[in-house]
């Protein structure tokens, strides 16, 4: 894998839910220590597109390459899968995601949640990943309830739970689908200056994201989805305060 | 087809129209059984899942202990107990009530009915204490009654989750009313038992059942299919 | 010393059943093994269900099967079987002063009657009664029980079995034989693979002897106060 | 009303047969029903084809019937080509199939279908997220089941499942027919001694009774354990 | 109830779970036409607390008036539960609420859920409910999707959806919980909106939100959460410009 070779390359991306078209041909180029926001309005198709890359959802058509390894299909009576389910696993492991709606395992406690990961898919040694999620716990604040079971936690906590299991991974690539909405200012403060550091890292990452600031403030490419399609996309300082599109000026325009 | 078919009959010893006839009458009986006592088995179970959802012990217990006996102890035995048990309550052989308990048919099915209420009870109080917690407060806090909530949210959804351990059920009870022949009444399994006496060939009569109740098993497996694919279309992905 | 297992289903009072400790007893029992002596084999009883009996002996789980197997067509098309080694009566039992009267065919119409289901006698009623109502039951003691119910006009069944459990029991006093006990089938024999075909010759062999050599008489009076050879 | 006229003792030790056949059969049902359901519920047509197969037929087919066929059909089989084997080199073998085993085997796979819809049931009812997330973190499938889906899915297949433990008890009666003695056949064989048709069902229902009140001991126990985390509806 | 009766008075509201104590003495009065925010921290207690006025939880110590009626409390078995439960119901249909989680029943769809509980609480007309829900869907823009099941939404939709099922109970009080936490900016504006033009209709409002513009510009009362204690109360205008409370001061300040 050359330097220059994308992390994570989607060209052309469909996908269709029954008779009814979600994406209509996206495509992303993530290289090494890109952070890339998409943004745009609420079923616009940012988290099917996010679930795509990680092949939650299976493209309708489209090609998907991750660190450089393009990831086959082939069609078994009209419905596609991946050729090699193994390579497909060992890339998600690589691939770390925090969902829009948390998932967190509600039959573990937050620690377990965090280490169940790394000691079982990564192999770690489990004093280690302890020791790594109660830093990491600490680190979003949620030191004092790690022996909590995720349905006896509030919004924000269980959304800070889910960003420490991913960070727990150390992934390469991170997906993020809206990893702030149940968090209040300052945490949302405290997260983003967590994102912004491992940006800093060098990590690549793509957010799916309401909070416009920090599309423009922390991300080096922003993504406006409208439809399913792409209507705009660029350097935030481009996209923010020189739109093209109509549909994107709207979208921005002052609310109340 | 149908002309070799009537051969096939004329030729065989077993298969005469005699049998058959029998065998239709079994059949008949049988769908009868299995159908009236899991349609009242299914209403009383109901309310009985439901009440022991209440946390009031005076009434969870007694049920559950019901649940425990008609569970714990064989089909069998109930069935003996109800219909060889009958005519010693005291007085009855001269009340109208014998010309029905005389007949085995009732003694059978009030022993089913007890046994497969018992067993869907269990079923479905299981699925309604598995609801999710947030559809349920959502249900509160729109102030539903109990009542509302139980009718509207936790049964439909318990319902739903309950069909497949469901249709083990009714399988289990198509099965289970082969025994009623052991209290003479000539279900599908006895009018096998009378071919199969008769002829003395265990293999056409009793694979020849088999078939049937393979077929009506087919049928039971299609329609809760269909009940699955309408009802639990909110668990399947939109693309199938 | 060659081994024959036989198979044999308990219990069928006074044929075959178990004492409280376990071991086999019977009229047939002690005629098997007066036979056995008689072919000086080894016999190993092997308890078995009716309901896998026959296949028993076609997959070679054991040797034959002497367990009160009435011969009839159908059975002999499956089994090979010696000689008949006994024959019960069949007697009709039904309560006292009811004049029950099996011959009657007009009084008979839809009269419930009793019978054991896959005997001979079963097949007599269903093939003779045509206007009754014959009940089939599993054993003798539910057919019993439900002729003391209430349930059952007559029953219908072999006469030693009917002796003890219709007139033995605790109501025996209110029934009674109709009639006289009579013949039916073909009796009773062992039933052999039908590819055994020395082992049907040997076995009639040493039933010829034993019949004939009083072993068989001193064995049924044990069990029986009238003959039951054939 | 408790003179079992000696034969108590006898049909006690039915009861360690019957509790042996039904924890082994149990033990296998309950391994074939997981595999049936996940092959059910796979993308792999082929998996979904033969389980579904296999959960309509064996349902579908009377126990005693498939009993029969099994231990009878296989005996048949193994003799004929032991036969062969005789005639062919003059020796004279004869292999018995062991009642035991086929019982347990038979048994086991009657109610490894039902198991199978008992558990695609509880699969299906677990939170499609649950599972998502164990994927997106690359989890093989193996370790989604161990991990996630089996300790999520127990929850929803306990009622089930001791539905189906209490008819497979009832159904280890059914390896009479092959020949063993269980606890019911002993029963039978001592009523019909004692021409008390009744007397001898006490000591078989104490028996089911105990064992039945063991197993919601331990269902209660495992309904705890498996609602960890669970807020109670 | 004279007009200045109180529509809710929660009085010194405490709640324990286990021996972790989440709130810690609360008050708070709202008459007709209030917009009230509660603000505050993730793991505040700002959910816990709306889930008190609904009575979903039941405070361990804390007097509560609704509508001027008063819940009345007793003890079985060393658990508080209410008298009547019967008007605990009657109460909740005048209160409408949308969870933070949504908590859309999953096996109805969009439309069920929404006509669910003015057909089955409130008695309504099946088909004037199915009109009314149809303009609600329509009003948060989802009118196309009514047919659709939870599972098969977006999280924007599932909370607009949640909103539009709350809105249909037509309800003298709401209580909003994060209302516009997957929302875009431009819905954010929209329900907002809503929100504004309910409020301006005399509809009593509690809201938790992390939309300091929100608290700001439509509520008429703020209050600060900080470990289940109030720190900060009073006219927005007041507790944004000149908060008396460091930690309020904390909380507000500039984070990127
Ligand atoms: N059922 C429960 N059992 C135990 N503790 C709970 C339970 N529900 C909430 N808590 C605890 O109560 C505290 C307050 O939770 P609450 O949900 O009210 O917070 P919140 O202010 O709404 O936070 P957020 O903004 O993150 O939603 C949290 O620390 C949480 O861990
Ligand atoms: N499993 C599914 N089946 C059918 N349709 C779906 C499914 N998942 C999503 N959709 C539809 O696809 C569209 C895009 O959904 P998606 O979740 O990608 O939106 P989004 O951009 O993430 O929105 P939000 O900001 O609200 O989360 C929506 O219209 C939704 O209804
Ligand atoms: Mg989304
Ligand atoms: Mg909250």
């Amino acid at each position: 894998m050359g330097p220059d070779t994308p992390q994570l390359l989607a060209t052309n991306i469909h996908k269709t839910f029954g008779s009814h078209e979600v994406l209509k041909g996206l495509s992303l180029e993530a290289h090494k220590g890109d952070v890339i926001s998409l943004i745009g309005s609420s079923g616009s198709g940012k988290s099917t597109f996010l679930r795509c890359i990680n092949l939650l959802e299976i493209p309708t058509i489209g090609e998907l390459t991750v660190h450089g390894e393009e990831i086959h299909f082939r069609e078994i009576r009209g419905e596609r899968v991946p050729v090699n389910s193994r390579q497909v696993q060992r890339i998600r492991a690589r691939l770390a995601m925090v969902f829009q709606s948390f998932n967190l395992w509600s039959h573990m406690t937050i620690l377990e949640n965090v280490i169940e990961a790394p000691v079982h898919v990564l192999g770690k040694n489990k004093k280690e990943a302890i020791e790594q999620a109660e830093a990491l716990l600490d680190r979003v604040g949620l030191h004092e309830r790690k022996h909590y079971y995720p349905a006896h936690m509030s919004g924000g906590q269980q959304q800070r739970a889910a960003i420490a299991r991913a960070l727990a991974m150390d992934p390469e690539v991170m997906l993020f689908d809206e990893p702030t909405s149940a968090l209040d200012p300052e945490l949302v403060g405290e997260v983003l200056k967590v994102m912004r550091s491992l940006a800093e890292e060098g990590r690549t990452m793509i957010v799916v994201t309401h909070e416009m600031d920090f599309a423009r403030d922390v991300s080096n490419h922003v993504m406006f989805l409208h439809q399913g399609k792409i209507e705009e996309q660029g350097a935030p300082a481009k996209v923010f305060d020189h739109p093209d599109s109509e549909r994107m000026r709207q979208f921005l325009a002052p609310k109340y | 087809m149908f002309d070799s078919l009537l051969q096939l009959l004329e030729q065989n010893q077993i298969f005469t129209p005699e049998t058959l006839l029998t065998y239709w009458g079994g059949f008949v009986t049988t769908v009868q059984l299995v159908f009236l006592s899991l349609i009242i088995g299914l209403f009383l179970s109901v309310p009985f899942a439901v009440l022991r959802s209440l946390k009031n012990p005076l009434i969870a217990w007694p049920i559950w202990f019901y649940c425990y006996v008609f569970r714990g102890t064989p089909l069998l035995v109930q069935l003996y107990i109800i219909y060889y048990g009958i005519p010693y309550i005291e007085g009855i052989q001269d009340t109208f009530w014998w010309s029905i308990f005389r007949e085995p048919f009732y003694p059978a099915l009030i022993a089913f009915v007890l046994n497969t209420t018992a067993y869907t009870t269990e079923i479905i109080y299981g699925s309604i204490v598995a609801t999710d917690h947030g559809e349920l407060e959502a249900a509160q806090a729109y102030g539903m009654g109990w009542w509302t909530r139980m009718r509207r949210i936790i049964l439909p959804a318990a319902f739903r989750r309950a069909l497949p351990a469901y249709s083990n059920e009714v399988i289990f009870m198509l099965h289970a009313s082969a025994i009623a022949s052991v209290v003479t009444i000539v279900d599908l399994t006895g009018a096998a038992q009378n071919v199969y006496s008769k002829y003395y060939a265990p293999f056409e009569a009793f694979i020849f059942v088999a078939c049937i109740y393979l077929c009506i098993t087919f049928s039971i497996v299609f329609v809760f299919k269909k009940i699955e694919h309408r009802l639990l279309a909110y668990m399947r992905p939109l693309n199938t | 010393e060659e081994t024959i297992r036989i198979a044999v289903d308990v219990p069928y009072e006074p044929f075959e059943y178990k004492a409280p400790d376990g071991s086999l007893t019977g009229f047939e029992i002690e005629l098997g093994n007066a036979v056995c002596a008689e072919m000086k084999v080894k016999c190993e009883w092997v308890i078995q269900a009716w309901d896998g009996i026959i296949p028993g002996l076609l997959a070679y789980k054991y040797d034959a099967i002497l367990s009160s197997m009435s011969i009839t067509p159908e059975r002999a098309q499956k089994v090979a079987f010696t000689n008949a080694y006994y024959n019960t009566p069949t007697g009709w039992f039904a309560k006292k002063g009811s004049h029950f009267d099996p011959n009657d065919k007009v009084a008979v119409k839809g009269k419930k009657i009793g019978a054991q289901r896959g005997t001979t006698q079963d097949e007599f009623a269903t093939d003779n009664l045509k206007d009754a109502d014959v009940v089939r039951y599993g054993t003798a003691d539910e057919l019993v029980i439900d002729l003391y119910n209430g349930r059952l006009d007559a029953v219908i069944l072999d006469y030693p079995v009917g002796e003890t459990t219709v007139l033995g029991g605790d109501k025996g006093s209110e029934y009674e034989l109709i009639g006289k006990p009579f013949q039916l089938g073909e009796g009773v024999a062992v039933a052999l693979r039908p590819s055994d075909k020395e082992l049907v010759e040997k076995f009639n062999k040493a039933l010829d002897v034993v019949k004939n050599n009083g072993v068989y008489d001193e064995i049924r009076k044990k069990y029986f106060s009238y003959d039951i050879k054939i | 009303m408790f003179d079992f006229h000696g034969y108590g003792l006898s049909i006690f030790k039915g009861a360690f047969l019957t509790m042996e056949v039904a924890v082994l059969s149990m033990m296998m049902a309950v391994l074939l029903g997981l595999v049936g359901a996940l092959a059910k519920l796979s993308n792999k047509r082929s998996l979904r084809i033969i389980a579904t197969v296999y959960t309509t037929v064996i349902r579908g087919v009377p126990d005693l019937v498939l009993m029969l066929l099994i231990f009878f059909g296989a005996q048949i089989i193994v003799n004929k080509v032991v036969i062969w084997y005789n005639v062919q080199f003059g020796t004279r073998h004869f292999i018995d199939i062991d009642a035991f085993l086929t019982g347990v085997l038979t048994i086991g796979f009657i109610f490894g279908a039902y198991m199978a819809e008992t558990f695609r049931g509880a699969y299906m009812s677990v939170s499609k997220g649950q599972i998502e997330a164990a994927v997106a973190y690359g989890m093989s499938r193996w370790r989604i089941f161990i991990r996630i889906l089996f300790p999520q899915m127990m929850r929803f297949a306990l009622p089930g499942l001791g539905n189906n433990w209490m008819v497979l008890l009832k159904t280890t009666a059914l390896v009479s027919v092959i020949g063993l003695s269980d606890m019911v056949r002993l029963a039978k064989e001592a009523s019909g001694a004692v021409h008390e048709p009744f007397k001898f069902f006490i000591p078989v229902v104490i028996v089911y009774l105990a064992i039945t009140f063991i197993s919601e001991i331990l269902l209660s126990y495992l309904k705890r354990k498996f609602s960890v985390g669970f807020v109670k509806g």
